[in-house]
C-alpha cells in the first residue's frame, strides 16, 4: 500500500481537503492563511509523489517542490503584511467582520 | 446646371455634418449666435448637396457590379474597402428610394434646426452638435450599401437622439430616453447578429472568402439563402425594424420618447427616424431574404392591420397632443409595413409615398404643437379651445396639416394610402376593407383633437396667458412654410415620388418573385 | 545564449529591471515622485521598442522568426502571441503609471512604491503571456497576483482599501492553490511540465481513443477552477466587487484589466495550447459559463450605485463575452475558426484594456480631490463641470456598450462573427451575449444620463485634471476610437490578433 | 318609360367621347381654375379686403356664365351630338398599372348638373353679401364657398372614379369648413365633426368600391369602365355578385354624402352653419352628390339589380322616415333639413327602380325650391334676428312680404301642386315606380306626399300666418331682407315656377329625356327597360291625379290646423291631436331617438371601448415591456444578494464551483 502512488495521491486529496476545509471553516485570517499552506503542501506531496513514482519526473518534481515552498513563503509574506495592516484599521482578525463591502 | 457626377456627392453628404460639427466643438459655447449660424450653415450646405444630387440623379449612371449583368439600379455608387480583413466596404449609393428620404432628412434637418433656434436656451453648441451628428447618422443609412456600413450609421443615429431627448426634454425624459434607447438596442444587437451570420454564410460558400460579404448588391445578386438561416435572420431584421417602425405590439416606447422629446427631437422622431425601419426592410430584409418574408408575410400583414386600427383606436382617448400624435404614428405607419408585406406594386409603391408623405405631416404636427407649447408650456387638449380666435394662422396652417394628416385627397396623405389600400385590396379585399376603418378612426381622433384646439370659446386656461398668447411668429412660419408647400406639391403631383421609386419597386419586386400586378387594361 | 534568445526573454527583464530602477530613483529622489514616473514610462517606452524590435509582429521585420523563438529548452517562447501580449500590457502599465500619481500624491501614498509594485506585476504577466511549461506559468502568475495583493491594499489606513486586499489576497490564495493542484495533476499524468509536451501526450489519447485518466480530469476541473477565479468568472467572481470597490481607483482600473487579460493568456496556454486535446470535454463547460458570467455580471451591475462596483460587475460581465472566443475555439473543429475565436479573445481585450482603463482614469480623476465616493451621483452634471472628461467618459462608456464606431464594438462583433462562424449552440451565445449587451446599455447610459441629464449639486466644486491624467486619457480615448473609426488601425489590429492567434497552431 | 321616345342613336351613349376641343377644354379648366384661384385669393387678401366678396362673388358669375354657355351648347345647341367630351389635364397618379388622370368629362348628366350647381352656387355667393353683411368673418366664408364651388364643381366634371372621390372627400372639407363657420358655437364645433366623420363612414365604401373596380376591371376611367364591363361581364371575368358588391359599396358612399338612413344624422345638424350655406351645400348641390355619383354609375347599377332594390327602398325608407320627423320639428332649419332627406330619398327611390332621368329631374327641381326655401328660411331668421324656432314666429308675411309669397311658390313646388317645378319631377318619379313594378315604392311615396305637403304648409302656417309669437323685443325691427337677398329669391322662385313646366313637358316625351336619354341608355339597354307609349288618360293620368289630390289635401289639412288667412291660430288643435298619440309625437320629435342611440352607441359605448384599448396598451403591452424591464432589475438585486460581503461564503462558491465542474467533468469525461 505504501508503495503505491495513488496512496500518496489520495493523502495528498485528504490533505487538500483538510486545508479546503479549514479555509472555509475557520473566521480567523491567520487560520485561513495557514489553511492555505496546507492546500499548498498538499500539493507539494502530490508533486513529490509523483517524481518518486514516475522515473520521468524524478528531478522535475522536486524542484518544482522547491519552488512552491518559495512562493507559499512569498504569500505569507503578503499576507501577514495585509493582515496586520486591517488589523490595525479593524482591531479583529476575523474576516466576516470585514464585511462593510457588501449589496 | 452643375455637374456633381465628377463628386463623390455622397459622401459630400453624408460627412458634410460631421465636418460642421467638429467646426462646432471649436466654438466657444457661450456665442449661441455663431453656434447657431454654423449649424445652419451646415445644414443648408447639406440640403443643397442634397438637391444637387436630387438635380444630377436622372443623369448619373446607374452603377453595374462587377461581374454581374445588368444594373444595380443604385446611382453615384462609391466603393472604398475599408475593412478587408472582413472584406467589408464603404459603399454608398443612391436610387430614387433613398433619394427621397435623403432630401427629406436634410430638409427636416435644417427646418430642426431654424426652428430650435428659439425654444432651445441652454447648452445649444452641444444641442447643435447632437443634431449635425444625427443628421450624418440618419443619411448614411439612406445611403449605406454595406450591411456592416449600414449597421454603424443606425447605431450612430441611437446616440445623439438619446441625447436629444435626455437632455432637452420634458419632465420624464430619462425614463423615456432609456426605454428609447434600450428598446432599439435589443433589436439592432439581433440584427447585427443577422448581419454576420449572413456575411459569414456567404463567406463559407465562397470558400471562405470574405470579399462582397457585406455587400448588399453582391449578397442580393448571389441570393437563395438557405430557408433556415433566411428566417432567422429575417427575424432578427424584422424586429430591429419593427421596433423602428415601429409595429405593434413594439410600438410603446414612442409616445414617451414623443412626449418627452423637445419638438424638433420630435419632428425628427417622426420624420426621419421611424421611417429607418420601413427603409430597412425595402432595403435589406426584403432582398436579402425574400423565402423567409413570403412566409411570415401573412403575420405581419396581420400586425400592420392592428397597428392600423388599434393605433387610431388608442389615439382617439389621448390627453396629450404628442402622444395622440405618436398613436397616429403608429396607426400611420401600419400602412407602410402593409404595403411593403404585401408585396404587390401599388402598395409598395403606397408605402414608400406613405413614408415621405408621413414624415412631412407628422413632422409639421410636431412643429404644431410645438407652436402651442412654446406659448402655453402644456399640451394637455383639456386646457386648450378656440385657438382660431386669438391665433388665426396658426389654426389655418394647424387645420391644413391636420386635414393632410387626415387623408384628404390633393394633400401629400391620400394619395400613399391610397395606393397601399389599392393593392391590398387586390391581394386581399378583407384586409384592406378591415384597414379601411381608419378612414373613420383617423376623422374621430384628428378633428377631435382640431376641434378640441381651434374651435369653441377660448379656454380659461388660454385667456389666463393674456398677450403670450400670440400667433405664429416669422421663424414659426418658416419653418412651416416648406412643408406647407410639399404637402401641396406631392399632393397634386405625386408623380415627382412615384416615378422615381418605379424602378426600385420593381426590381424589389422581381426579387421577391412577385411580378407587378397589372390590371386587365394596360 | 544567442542574441536571439536573449531578444526573446528582453522584454519582460527589461520591466523586472525597471521596477527596481523605480525603487534606486525612488531612495535617490524620494521627494520627487515625478521622477519615478518619468523613469517608468521612459523605461517602458524602451521596453516597449525593444519589444518591437525583437518582434514578432506581422508586417514588421523584426530579429526573431516569425515562427516565433524557444528559450531555455522551450520553457518560454516569444511568439507573435507573446509580443502582442507584452506590448498590451506595456501599454496597460503606461496608462496605469500615468493616472496613478494624480490620484495617489494627494491622498499621500507613495507613487515611487505603487510604480514599483505595479512594475514588478507586470512583468508578471509578461512571464504569462510567454510562459510555456507549467512551473513557469505557476510563477508568473504568483509575480503577476502579489503585488496585486499590495497594490489593492495600497492605502493601507483606509479600511475599504484593506478589506478588499484581505479578501482578494485570502481568495486569490485559495484559488492559487487550487489551481496549482490541478497543474501538478497534468503534471503527473501526462509527465511533462512543457505546454507542447503535454499536448502531445495527450494528442497521443486521443488518437488511441481511450477514456482520460480520472487525475486527468481532476486537473483540468482544478485548472479550469483557478482559472475562471483569475478572469472573475461567476460563480468565481464574488471577490471581485469589493476588491474593486476597495482598491484606490488606478489600481482598480489596472486590476480590472491586466490581471485579468494576463489570465485569460494564461488560460490560452493551459487550456487551449497543453490541453487543447481536451477541449471536447472543457469546451462546453466554458460556454455554460461564458453564459451564466455574462448575465450575473449585467444582472448585479444594473441596479448598482456606486460606480466603481458597478464597473467591477460590468468588468465580469466582458470577461464572460471573452469566454465565448474560447468556447469558439473548443467547439470549432476547423482551425481557422478555432483561431478565431482565439482572435476575438485578443481583439476584445485590446479594446477592453483601453475601454476599461479609460472609464476608470475617469472615475480617479474625479476623484483627485480626496473624499470623493465613488457613488454614481458624484458625476451629477459632470457633462458641465469638466466637459471634456464629460465626453471622453461618454466616449468610454458608449464603447463599453458596444455602440458603433467604437473599439468595444467591433471587439463585440469579432467575437459573435467567431461564434457564428463556429455554428450550432454558439449561435445561442452569440444572441445571448448581444441581449445581455442591450440590458448593459441600461447601466452605462445611467451614467451618462447622471453626467448630463442631471444638474450637479449645489457647491459642487468644479473639477481640474492632472496633466498626466488628460494624456493618458487622451491615450485611451484615442485607442478607443482608432481602433474602432479608422479603418487602417482596426484592420491591423484584426491582422494582429489574428496572427497572433494563428501562432499558437505553428501557422 | 312613361311613353319616352328617343330615336335610338347608335353614336348615343358613353361611347360616343371625343376629345375636347380647346376651347372646351379652356372652359372646362377655368371653370375649376378660377374658383380656387378665387379661395387662394380671398384667403390670402380677404382679411385686409374692405369687401370680401369682391374677388369670390364675381369669379362664381363668371364660372356660371361660363358653365351655363358650355351647357346650352350640350343640351340646345347639341354641340357634341349627345356625347361626351373628355380633357386631360395631367397625369395625377402614375403608379404602374394603377394610372389616374386628372381628367375632365362633360356630357349631357354634367350639363344638366353644372346648370344646378352654379346657378344656385351663383344666387346663394349673391344672396350671401347681404346676408353676411355683419358678420367679421366674412373673408373666410367667402374663401370657403369658392372652395366648395371649386370641389363641387370637380366632381361633376371628374372623368373618373378616384377623381370623384378626391372631390368628394373635398367637398366634404367645404362642408366641414361651412358648418362648422361660427366655430365659436360648440354645437357648430360638434356638428361640422359629425358631419364629416358620418360621411367617412360612407366613405369606406366608397374607396373599397373603387379599389374592388379597379382590381375588377382594371381601370378607374369612367368610359373604360362602362365600355370594358359589358364584354367582361359576358366572358366571365367578372361574376355578377361582384358587381353586386362594387354597386352596394359605392351605394355606401353615395348614403353617406346624401345622408340617406341610417348615415342620415348628420345633415340635420349640418344647419348649424349659416343658412346660405345650407340651401347651397346641404339642400341644392352636395347633397345631391350621392344621386349623382348612382346615376353616374347607370350601367355598373344595371347590370346589379339586387343592389338596385336596396338603393330603392333605402331611398323610400328615408323618404317617409324624415318625412316623419319633418312633421314635428320646430327649428325652421331642421324642418327644411328632414324635407331635404325626405327628398333626396324619392330620388334614390327613383334610381332604384330605374327612373335615372326621373331622379335627375327631381334633383334639379329639388335644388331650385329647396333652395329658394333655405334661402327664404334664411331671409325669415335673419329678419326675426337669428331666430329659429318657429314658434317664436308668426304672422311675418306682411312684414316680409317677398319672403312670404317666394316661400309660398317654393312650398307649392315641393308639395307638387301643378303645374310647379315639384308636381312635374315627384310625378315622373311616382309614375315610373309604379309603372316599372314598383308598387310598393310607389304606394309609399304617395303617403310622403302627403306628408310633405302638410308638413311645409305647417312650416308656412307657423312662419308666416296665425298670430305672431315673435320676441316682443325683436318684433318692431322685423324687416324685409335687402335686395341682395330678395332678388336671389325671386330669381328661384320664378324658376321654380317655370322649370318644371320647360323640362317636364312635353308629357311623356319631355326636354329632359331628351338631354338624358344618351347618358342612360346603355343602362336602360342592360336592364331591358323599353319605352312605352305615354298614356294621359290611362294609367299615367291616373297617377297624376292621385299624386295631386294628396299632396292637396295635405295641404289643405295643414291650412285649416296652422291658421292660414286667419287671425286666430289653432294651436290647440294640434295640442289635443298629439295628445292623442304621445308614442308617436315623441318619437317624431327626438328624432327616432337616433341621436340618442349615436351617442349611445359611438360616444359612450365607443369610448368606452377606445379606453379599454388605452389601458392595454399601457398596462398590458406597456407593462408588459416595463414588466420585462423591472423584472432584469429585480433579478439583478437577487443575484446581487449572493454578494455578501463575507469571505467563507465566497470561498463557499469557489469550492462549490470547483466540486460542480469536477462532478460534471467526472460524468462527462468518462462516460
Amino acid at each position: 500500500m505504501s508503495q503505491s502512488l495513488d496512496a500518496y495521491l489520495l493523502l495528498a486529496c485528504g490533505l487538500f481537503a483538510i486545508g479546503t476545509f479549514g479555509f472555509l471553516a475557520r473566521r480567523n485570517a491567520i487560520a485561513m492563511l495557514m489553511s492555505v499552506e496546507i492546500m499548498l503542501n498538499a500539493v507539494n506531496l502530490a508533486i513529490v509523489a509523483f517524481g518518486m513514482f514516475i522515473p520521468a519526473l524524478a528531478g522535475a518534481g522536486q524542484v518544482i517542490a522547491l519552488f512552491v515552498m518559495a512562493v507559499a513563503a512569498a504569500e505569507a509574506t503578503v499576507g501577514l503584511a495585509i493582515v496586520i495592516a486591517i488589523y490595525r484599521n479593524r482591531r479583529t482578525p476575523l474576516v466576516d467582520e470585514y464585511a462593510s463591502m457588501r449589496e | 446646371m452643375i455637374d456633381v457626377s465628377g463628386l463623390p456627392i455622397l459622401s459630400l453628404i453624408i460627412f458634410a455634418p460631421l465636418v460642421g460639427a467638429i467646426a462646432l466643438a471649436f466654438v466657444p459655447g457661450d456665442n449661441v449666435r455663431l453656434v447657431k449660424q454654423v449649424a445652419l450653415a451646415t445644414t443648408l450646405v447639406t440640403l443643397v448637396l442634397s438637391l444637387l444630387a436630387a438635380v444630377g440623379f436622372g443623369a448619373a449612371a446607374e452603377y453595374v457590379l462587377p461581374g454581374s449583368e445588368g444594373s444595380s439600379g443604385f446611382r453615384y455608387v462609391e466603393t472604398v474597402p475599408w475593412i478587408p480583413f472582413f472584406g467589408i466596404l464603404y459603399r454608398v449609393g443612391m436610387d430614387g428610394i433613398s433619394l427621397l428620404l435623403v432630401v427629406l432628412t436634410t430638409t427636416l434637418t435644417t427646418i430642426s434646426v431654424v426652428y430650435s433656434f428659439g425654444p432651445i436656451k441652454t447648452r445649444v453648441k452641444e444641442y447643435m452638435i447632437s443634431f449635425l451628428v444625427l443628421e450624418l447618422g440618419m443619411i448614411g443609412v439612406f445611403l449605406a450599401l454595406d450591411l456592416f456600413l449600414f449597421y454603424i450609421f443606425w447605431e450612430i443615429v441611437l446616440v445623439p437622439m438619446y441625447l436629444i431627448i435626455g437632455i432637452w426634454g420634458g419632465a420624464n425624459r430619462i425614463y423615456a430616453t432609456i426605454k428609447f434607447v434600450l428598446y432599439t438596442l435589443v433589436g439592432s444587437l439581433l440584427m447585427l447578429v443577422a448581419i454576420l451570420a449572413t456575411a459569414f454564410t456567404f463567406q463559407a460558400a465562397n470558400g471562405g472568402d470574405w470579399t462582397g460579404a457585406f455587400d448588399l448588391l453582391t449578397l442580393r445578386a448571389a441570393g437563395g439563402f438557405d430557408p433556415t438561416l433566411q428566417l432567422f435572420c429575417f427575424i432578427a431584421f424584422f424586429l430591429a425594424f419593427a421596433i423602428k417602425v415601429p409595429m405593434w405590439p413594439f410600438h410603446t416606447w414612442l409616445p414617451d420618447a414623443h412626449v418627452e422629446a423637445p419638438t424638433a427631437g420630435s419632428v425628427i422622431l417622426a420624420g426621419v427616424l421611424l421611417k429607418l425601419g420601413g427603409y430597412g426592410f425595402i432595403r435589406f430584409a426584403l432582398p436579402l431574404y425574400p423565402q423567409a418574408a413570403h412566409d411570415l408575410a401573412g403575420i405581419i400583414v396581420v400586425l400592420s392591420l392592428i397597428a392600423i386600427i388599434y393605433g387610431a383606436i388608442v389615439a382617439i382617448v389621448q390627453p396629450d397632443l404628442k402622444k395622440l400624435i405618436a398613436y397616429s404614428s403608429v396607426s400611420h405607419m401600419g400602412f407602410v409595413t402593409l404595403g411593403i408585406f404585401v408585396f404587390q406594386e401599388q402598395a409598395l409603391q403606397g408605402a414608400v409615398l406613405q413614408m415621405i408623405n408621413h414624415g412631412i405631416i407628422t413632422g409639421a404636427l410636431f412643429l404644431c404643437v410645438g407652436v402651442i407649447y412654446e406659448r402655453t408650456h402644456d399640451r394637455t387638449l383639456a386646457r386648450m379651445g378656440g385657438l382660431s380666435k386669438p391665433t388665426p394662422v396658426f389654426a389655418g396652417v394647424f387645420g391644413f396639416f391636420v386635414f393632410a394628416s387626415l387623408g384628404l385627397p390633393g394633400l401629400a396623405g391620400f394619395v400613399g394610402e391610397f395606393l397601399v389600400f389599392v393593392g391590398t385590396f387586390a391581394v386581399s379585399p378583407v384586409a384592406a376593407a378591415i384597414a379601411a376603418f381608419v378612414m373613420v378612426f383617423a376623422g374621430v381622433y384628428l378633428l377631435w383633437m382640431f376641434q378640441r384646439i381651434a374651435f369653441g370659446p377660448v379656454s380659461d386656461f388660454l385667456k389666463g396667458l393674456g398677450h403670450h398668447l400670440t400667433d405664429m411668429d416669422r421663424t414659426e412660419v418658416l419653418t412651416l412654410a416648406p412643408l406647407f408647400a410639399l404637402t401641396i406639391i406631392f399632393g397634386l403631383y405625386p408623380a415627382a415620388i412615384l416615378d422615381l421609386i418605379q424602378q426600385p419597386v420593381t426590381d424589389l419586386l422581381v426579387a421577391l418573385g412577385s411580378a407587378p400586378a397589372t390590371g386587365l387594361v394596360p | 545564449m544567442t542574441i536571439q534568445e536573449w531578444l526573446a526573454v528582453a522584454p519582460f527583464m527589461l520591466v523586472m529591471a525597471l521596477g527596481m530602477l523605480v525603487i534606486i530613483v525612488d531612495l535617490i529622489w524620494p521627494d520627487r515622485p515625478s521622477r519615478v514616473t518619468g523613469t517608468a514610462l521612459v523605461g517602458l517606452l524602451v521596453a516597449g521598442a525593444v519589444t518591437v524590435i525583437a518582434g514578432p509582429i506581422p508586417g514588421i521585420e523584426g530579429q526573431l522568426p516569425a515562427t516565433g523563438q524557444s528559450v531555455l529548452d522551450g520553457v518560454y517562447v516569444r511568439d507573435q502571441l507573446t509580443t502582442f501580449l507584452d506590448l498590451l500590457f506595456i501599454v496597460i502599465t503606461i496608462l496605469t503609471v500615468l493616472f496613478a500619481p494624480d490620484y495617489l500624491a494627494p491622498r499621500g501614498l507613495p507613487v515611487g512604491e505603487f510604480t514599483a509594485t505595479l512594475l514588478f506585476a507586470i512583468s508578471g504577466a509578461m512571464l504569462l503571456a510567454g510562459g510555456h511549461d507549467l512551473l513557469l506559468l505557476f510563477i508568473g502568475l504568483e509575480l503577476l497576483v502579489l503585488p496585486g495583493y499590495l497594490l489593492a491594499g495600497f492605502a493601507k489606513r483606509d479600511g475599504l482599501s484593506t478589506e478588499g486586499a484581505i479578501k482578494y489576497f485570502l481568495l486569490g490564495s485559495f484559488s492559487s492553490a487550487i489551481l496549482l493542484f490541478g497543474l501538478a495533476f497534468v503534471f503527473g499524468f501526462t509527465g511533462s511540465t512543457r505546454i507542447d509536451g503535454i499536448a502531445e501526450q495527450l494528442q497521443a489519447v486521443v488518437a488511441g481513443s481511450a477514456t482520460w485518466p480520472v487525475g486527468l480530469l481532476m486537473g483540468l476541473a482544478l485548472i479550469i477552477t483557478g482559472g475562471a477565479f483569475k478572469i472573475a468568472a461567476v460563480p468565481f467572481h464574488y471577490w471581485t466587487p469589493d476588491a474593486y470597490q476597495g482598491s484606490p481607483t488606478p489600481v482598480t482600473g489596472y486590476l480590472s484589466v491586466a490581471p485579468k487579460i494576463a489570465a485569460f493568456a494564461l488560460l490560452i496556454r493551459l487550456l487551449v495550447e497543453a490541453l487543447g486535446p481536451m477541449r471536447a470535454e472543457w469546451g462546453v463547460l466554458i460556454g455554460v459559463l461564458a453564459a451564466v458570467t455574462m448575465t450575473v455580471g449585467n444582472l448585479s451591475a444594473l441596479g448598482q450605485d456606486n460606480i466603481k462596483r458597478m464597473l467591477g460587475y460590468s468588468s465580469i460581465a466582458h470577461t464572460g463575452y471573452i469566454m465565448v472566443g474560447l468556447a469558439v475555439f473548443a467547439v470549432a473543429s476547423d482551425p481557422s475558426v478555432q483561431a478565431a475565436g482565439i482572435q476575438g479573445v485578443l481583439f476584445y481585450s485590446v479594446a477592453y484594456a483601453f475601454m476599461n482603463l479609460g472609464a476608470f482614469a475617469c472615475v480617479s480623476a474625479l476623484q483627485r480631490r480626496p473624499g470623493v465616493t465613488s457613488q454614481i451621483d458624484t458625476f451629477a452634471g459632470l457633462g458641465r463641470r469638466a466637459p471634456l472628461l464629460g465626453v471622453v467618459m461618454t466616449l468610454f462608456l458608449l464603447s463599453l456598450v458596444g455602440i458603433p464606431p467604437t473599439a468595444g464594438f467591433f471587439g463585440k462583433a469579432v467575437i459573435v462573427i467567431s461564434a457564428i462562424e463556429g455554428g450550432g449552440w454558439l449561435m445561442i451565445l452569440a444572441v445571448l451575449m448581444m441581449l445581455n449587451a442591450a440590458a448593459a446599455a441600461f447601466y452605462y447610459l445611467r451614467v451618462v444620463v447622471v453626467m448630463y441629464m442631471r444638474e450637479a449639486p449645489e457647491g459642487a466644486r468644479s473639477v481640474t485634471v492632472g496633466t498626466l491624467t488628460q494624456v493618458g486619457l487622451v491615450i485611451a480615448a484615442i485607442g478607443t476610437i482608432a481602433i474602432g473609426l479608422l479603418p487602417a488601425v482596426t484592420s491591423a489590429t484584426l491582422d494582429w490578433t489574428m496572427e497572433a492567434a494563428r501562432s499558437l497552431f505553428g501557422a | 318609360m312613361g311613353g319616352m321616345s328617343f330615336a335610338a342613336d347608335p353614336h348615343a351613349g358613353i361611347a360616343a367621347v371625343t376629345q375636347a376641343g380647346s376651347t372646351e377644354q379652356l372652359l372646362l379648366t377655368l371653370l375649376l381654375v378660377l374658383p380656387i384661384v378665387g379661395f387662394t385669393l380671398t384667403v390670402v387678401l380677404g382679411r385686409r379686403l374692405s369687401r370680401p366678396w369682391i374677388i369670390a362673388v364675381p369669379t362664381i358669375i363668371v364660372v356660371w356664365a361660363i358653365a351655363t354657355y358650355l351647357s346650352v351648347q350640350a343640351l340646345i345647341g347639341d354641340a357634341f351630338h349627345g356625347g361626351a367630351i373628355q380633357t386631360t389635364i395631367y397625369e395625377w397618379i402614375p403608379a404602374g398599372a394603377f394610372s389616374v388622370s386628372f381628367d375632365l368629362f362633360f356630357d349631357n348628366l354634367t350639363a344638366v348638373m353644372l346648370l344646378v350647381v352654379t346657378t344656385i352656387g351663383m344666387l346663394v355667393h349673391v344672396y350671401s353679401i347681404g346676408y353676411m353683411a355683419h358678420d367679421p368673418g366674412k373673408w373666410r366664408f367667402f374663401a370657403y364657398l369658392n372652395l366648395f364651388m371649386f370641389s363641387m364643381l370637380l366632381l361633376v366634371l371628374a372623368a373618373n372614379f378616384l377623381l370623384v372621390f378626391a372631390a368628394w372627400e373635398l367637398v366634404g372639407l367645404s362642408s366641414y369648413l361651412l358648418i362648422g363657420f361660427w366655430y365659436h358655437k360648440r354645437s357648430a364645433a360638434l356638428a361640422n365633426k359629425k358631419a364629416f366623420l358620418v360621411n367617412r363612414v360612407g366613405d369606406i365604401g366608397f374607396a373599397l368600391g373603387i379599389m374592388a373596380i379597379w382590381t375588377t376591371i382594371g381601370t378607374l376611367d369612367f368610359v373604360q369602365v362602362f365600355d370594358l364591363l359589358p364584354a367582361q361581364l359576358a366572358g366571365g371575368h367578372i361574376e355578377q355578385w361582384m358587381m353586386v358588391g362594387i354597386c352596394l359599396l359605392l351605394f355606401c358612399g353615395a348614403m353617406g354624402k346624401s345622408a340617406q338612413f341610417p348615415l342620415h344624422v348628420w345633415l340635420p345638424d349640418a344647419m348649424e352653419g349659416p343658412t346660405p350655406v345650407s340651401a347651397l351645400i346641404h339642400a341644392a348641390t352636395m347633397v345631391n352628390a350621392g344621386v349623382y355619383l348612382v346615376a353616374r354609375s347607370s350601367p355598373l347599377f344595371a347590370t346589379a339589380p339586387e343592389a338596385l332594390i336596396l338603393v330603392a327602398a333605402v331611398g323610400i325608407f328615408t323618404a317617409i322616415f324624415a318625412a316623419s320627423i319633418a312633421f314635428t320639428q320646430k327649428d325652421i332649419k331642421r324642418v327644411l333639413a328632414y324635407s331635404t332627406l325626405s327628398q333626396l330619398g324619392y330620388m334614390f327611390a327613383a334610381l332604384g327602380v330605374g327612373a335615372w332621368t326621373a331622379a335627375i329631374f327631381h334633383l334639379a327641381t329639388h335644388g331650385i325650391f329647396k333652395g329658394l326655401l333655405f334661402l327664404g328660411s334664411g331671409s325669415v331668421i335673419h329678419g326675426v334676428h337669428e331666430e329659429q324656432d318657429m314658434d317664436k314666429m308668426g304672422a311675418l308675411r306682411r312684414k316680409m312680404p317677398i319672403t312670404h309669397w317666394t316661400m309660398l311658390i317654393g312650398s307649392l313646388a315641393i308639395a307638387g301642386i301643378p303645374p310647379l317645378a315639384g308636381f312635374f319631377s315627384k310625378d315622373e318619379v311616382l309614375g315610373e315606380a309604379f309603372k316599372l313594378g314598383f308598387q310598393w315604392v310607389w304606394l309609399i311615396g304617395v303617403v310622403v306626399a302627403l306628408m310633405t305637403a302638410f308638413y311645409m304648409f305647417r312650416l308656412m302656417g307657423k312662419t308666416f300666418y296665425g298670430e305672431s309669437h315673435v320676441d316682443p323685443h325683436v318684433e318692431p325691427h322685423v324687416h324685409e331682407s335687402p335686395p341682395t337677398m330678395t332678388v336671389p329669391l325671386i330669381i328661384l322662385a320664378v324658376l321654380s315656377v317655370v322649370a318644371g313646366a320647360y323640362l317636364g313637358l312635353p308629357l311623356g316625351d319631355s326636354t329632359i329625356h331628351h338631354w338624358l336619354a344618351p347618358v342612360f341608355h346603355p343602362a336602360l339597354e342592360t336592364m331591358g327597360v323599353h319605352a312605352e307609349p305615354y298614356q294621359l288618360f290611362g294609367i299615367d293620368g291616373a297617377l297624376i291625379l292621385v299624386s295631386v289630390a294628396v299632396a292637396t289635401i295635405g295641404m289643405v289639412a295643414a291650412w285649416r290646423m296652422f291658421g292660414f288667412f286667419r287671425i286666430h291660430d289653432r294651436l290647440d288643435t294640434v295640442r289635443a291631436l298629439t295628445a292623442r298619440v304621445p308614442t308617436l309625437y315623441q318619437g317624431s320629435f327626438h328624432k327616432w331617438y337616433f341621436d340618442e342611440l349615436n351617442d349611445l352607441l359611438f360616444v359612450r359605448i365607443g369610448g368606452r371601448v377606445a379606453d379599454a384599448f388605452a389601458w392595454f396598451d399601457v398596462h398590458i403591452i406597456d407593462g408588459a415591456v416595463n414588466g420585462v424591464a423591472t423584472l432584469t432589475r429585480r433579478a439583478g438585486d437577487e443575484v446581487r444578494q449572493s454578494q455578501t460581503g463575507r469571505v467563507q461564503n465566497y470561498a463557499l462558491g469557489i469550492a462549490g464551483g470547483l466540486i460542480l465542474i469536477a462532478v460534471i467533468l467526472l460524468l462527462v469525461g468518462t462516460r
